[in-house]
């Protein structure tokens, strides 16, 4: 049963992932692709260490996977985060401003 | 297709080995110098821990349940090796620094003609 | 077995798409979003690997990716803010 | 699988170092160095060497990339383009590559366990060596007991190259003043790297004193804990970091580093023992040995975690002084 439950979670992890690589390349603007790869990120880290959680009795390993587990919740999003806010101090603009710059500049 | 498998390892070490030597030899920017030296160094490390691999064993850390295990000792050479290389990297990018304050370059053919200003 | 074979095969593609990213890309931060990505699916990739070959207790590995990954994504920030003061300052210069 | 992931990992690491040559940025070449680090980490998880993979994913990626930015930072990013020919350099590399493919030809064949590297020493210390140190990490066994005169030269390498980037570059003062610096706006980061910072320094420790068991050992150690105080200079600023560790006990721990690691081996010539044989420690040698192991590392540990961090606050140091002026 628990090998059933963990291996569904370890292929919605892999789904997750790819469909973030993909977004990384298929999405318009710098910050949408930062949204990709990190929302992805973190929901397939969750789901393949949980899944791999599964997989291991109760011992070192278990809490190894654990403290995996809760440094990437901290820090990926806080990479992430911060990368988007450093884009934007260097002057990045989103897809609409862009856009909307377009049109100011042909009016 | 055996005789492939059995020496890839061996031939991307060799291309590795050309490509850091390559950047050594024609690169003008001292930072990329050191880059390909650390590529080159990479290629021995690589070349090593292929030697000492062996095919079904698992990591020298001694286990319930396993007989094989790869060979330790070119581990053993490559991590020290490893932590010597970063610390040599280090005093030639110190030296680096030290170049680019003295000549306003780290542009290899650049100092070379200030040289003879000083 | 098969699972987590399976999900190994996905991780590699997936690092293999980021490391495209991280070569191709658009802007600096495209890049650097690439290698943080390639760095996070690699410590999961590590995690899966020891779990495949039957030796889970390698996993401080993966933390110590996760760790590196974070410094390395800090220090590459901080040198944008310190170049950026660099850019600014080549401007008034001019 | 292995063989699979092995092809993969490679080819990509060849496509790496390949893409290297033609990038003029010498940020994307750091970046790419970066990943490059990281991805022959992998390869040496794959082969088995998870040690190895340990050591170089914290200083081959984490060490070497700081310190490449840091110099780009005082250097300028850009690569200007020569005019200079690259017909006779792509030669000779052909040439050379030629010959050593030749040599490769004769290589026995990969992995196969009747390899001669895997005949002589090996089988004795995968055999004798959980039995004669007692620990199950052989590669600990063999870097510190069987090899520990070899491993107390890197020692010592590791501690002269910081003296020489010190007295090329100098040690920052410590501050009397507290200056906050480094990443004044990211009120989130702030936050988070004085979440993660005593997990980094704990995982450090869990590393330096669990390495008989698993991988890890003083130099992994070192470098993490390294690495902590980098992420506090790189977040807070170099004068708070110097205030928590100052330069001037970094000198001082660097030095008693090696003591430690040669010190260990005169008291083991005082017992009446060969140079660094540990065995006499105890009055049972496996327990000596493992007394031994555990001192050495210690001082391994601190003469890592010294030197770089001294070499990191050069480094800064200089930055610093340039962002001043």
């Amino acid at each position: 049963m628990l090998e059933i439950i963990s291996s569904a979670l370890l292929i919605l992890g892999a789904f997750f992932s790819l469909t973030g690589a993909v977004g990384l390349f298929k999405f318009p603007d710098f910050f949408t692709r930062v949204h990709a790869a990190s929302v992805t990120d973190s929901i397939a880290t969750i789901l393949i260490i949980l899944g791999l959680m599964l997989r291991s009795d109760f011992d070192l390993v278990l809490v190894k996977l654990l403290f995996i587990l809760v440094f990437m919740l901290i820090t990926g999003p806080a990479a992430a985060h911060a990368l988007a806010k450093s884009a934007r101090h260097g002057g990045l603009l989103t897809l609409a401003e862009t856009r909307g710059n377009k049109k100011e500049s042909e009016d | 297709m055996n005789f492939i498998v059995e020496h890839y390892n061996y031939w991307v070490v060799v291309f590795l080995m050309m490509v850091g030597f390559y950047i050594v030899i024609s690169a003008n920017n001292l930072v990329k110098k050191i880059v390909g030296l650390n590529v080159f160094q990479t290629s021995v490390f690589m070349m090593y821990i292929s030697i000492g691999k062996v095919t079904g064993g698992s990591a020298p850390i001694a286990a319930e349940g396993i007989t094989t295990y790869s060979n330790p000792l070119p581990h053993v050479l490559i991590l020290t090796a490893i932590v010597v290389g970063v610390a040599t990297t280090a005093v030639g990018l110190a030296l680096i620094v030290r170049i680019k304050r003295a000549y306003g370059t780290v542009e290899e053919n650049e100092f070379e003609h200030k040289e003879e200003l000083i | 077995m098969l699972i987590l074979a399976a999900t190994c095969i996905a991780m590699l593609s997936v690092m293999a798409l980021a490391l495209a990213r991280a070569l191709k890309a658009d802007t600096a931060y495209d890049r650097i979003l690439g290698v943080n990505m390639f760095g996070t699916k690699t410590a999961l990739f590590i995690a899966l690997l020891g779990f495949l070959n039957g030796r889970p207790d390698f996993l401080d590995i993966a933390i110590v990716y996760a760790l590196i990954n974070f410094i390395g994504m800090i220090a590459v920030l901080r040198f944008f803010e310190y170049t950026a003061v660099d850019d600014d300052q080549n401007q008034k210069e001019q | 699988m292995t063989e699979i992931i092995d092809l993969v990992l490679l080819a990509m690491l060849a496509i790496t170092a390949l893409s290297v040559i033609f990038i003029k940025d010498l940020f994307t070449v750091v970046m790419l160095f970066g990943i490059y680090s990281f991805l022959s980490a992998l390869i040496f998880v794959n082969l088995d060497a998870v040690d190895v993979a340990f050591t170089e994913a914290s200083v081959g990626a984490g060490i070497s990339t700081v310190l490449m930015l840091g110099t780009l930072a005082l250097t300028g990013r850009k690569e200007k383009s020569s005019s200079r020919q690259t017909i006779l350099p792509l030669l000779v590399v052909c040439v050379t590559g030629a010959a050593l493919i030749y040599g490769t030809l004769d290589m026995p064949p990969f992995g196969d366990p009747n390899n001669p590297a895997q005949q002589h020493v090996a089988p004795r210390y995968i055999n004798d060596s959980p039995r004669e140190i007692g620990l199950p990490n052989m590669v600990t066994s063999v870097l510190a007991s069987y090899r520990g005169f070899d491993t107390l030269g890197e020692t010592a390498v590791v501690f002269a190259a910081a003296i020489g980037v010190l007295s090329l570059l100098g040690l920052p003062k410590q501050d009397r003043t507290l200056i906050q610096s480094g990443l004044k706006s990211h009120l989130v980061l702030r936050v988070v790297a004085k979440m993660i910072i005593p997990l980094i320094v704990l995982f450090a420790l869990y590393v330096q004193f669990h390495g008989d068991y698993g991988p890890g050992g003083g130099f992994q150690a070192g470098v993490i804990a390294a690495a902590a105080l980098i992420l506090y200079a790189l977040v807070f600023g170099l004068s708070v970091a110097t205030h928590v560790v100052p330069p001037k006990v970094l000198k001082i721990l660097a030095a008693l580093g090696v003591l430690i690691y040669a010190g260990t081996g005169v008291v083991s010539l005082f017992l009446s023992a060969n140079f660094l044989d540990y065995s006499v420690l105890a009055s049972n040698p496996v327990a000596g040995q493992h007394i031994g192991i555990i001192a050495i590392e210690l001082g391994v540990g601190i003469t890592v975690f010294a030197a770089m961090l001294s070499i990191f606050y050069a480094f800064a140091g200089q930055a610093e002084r340039k962002n001043i002026q």
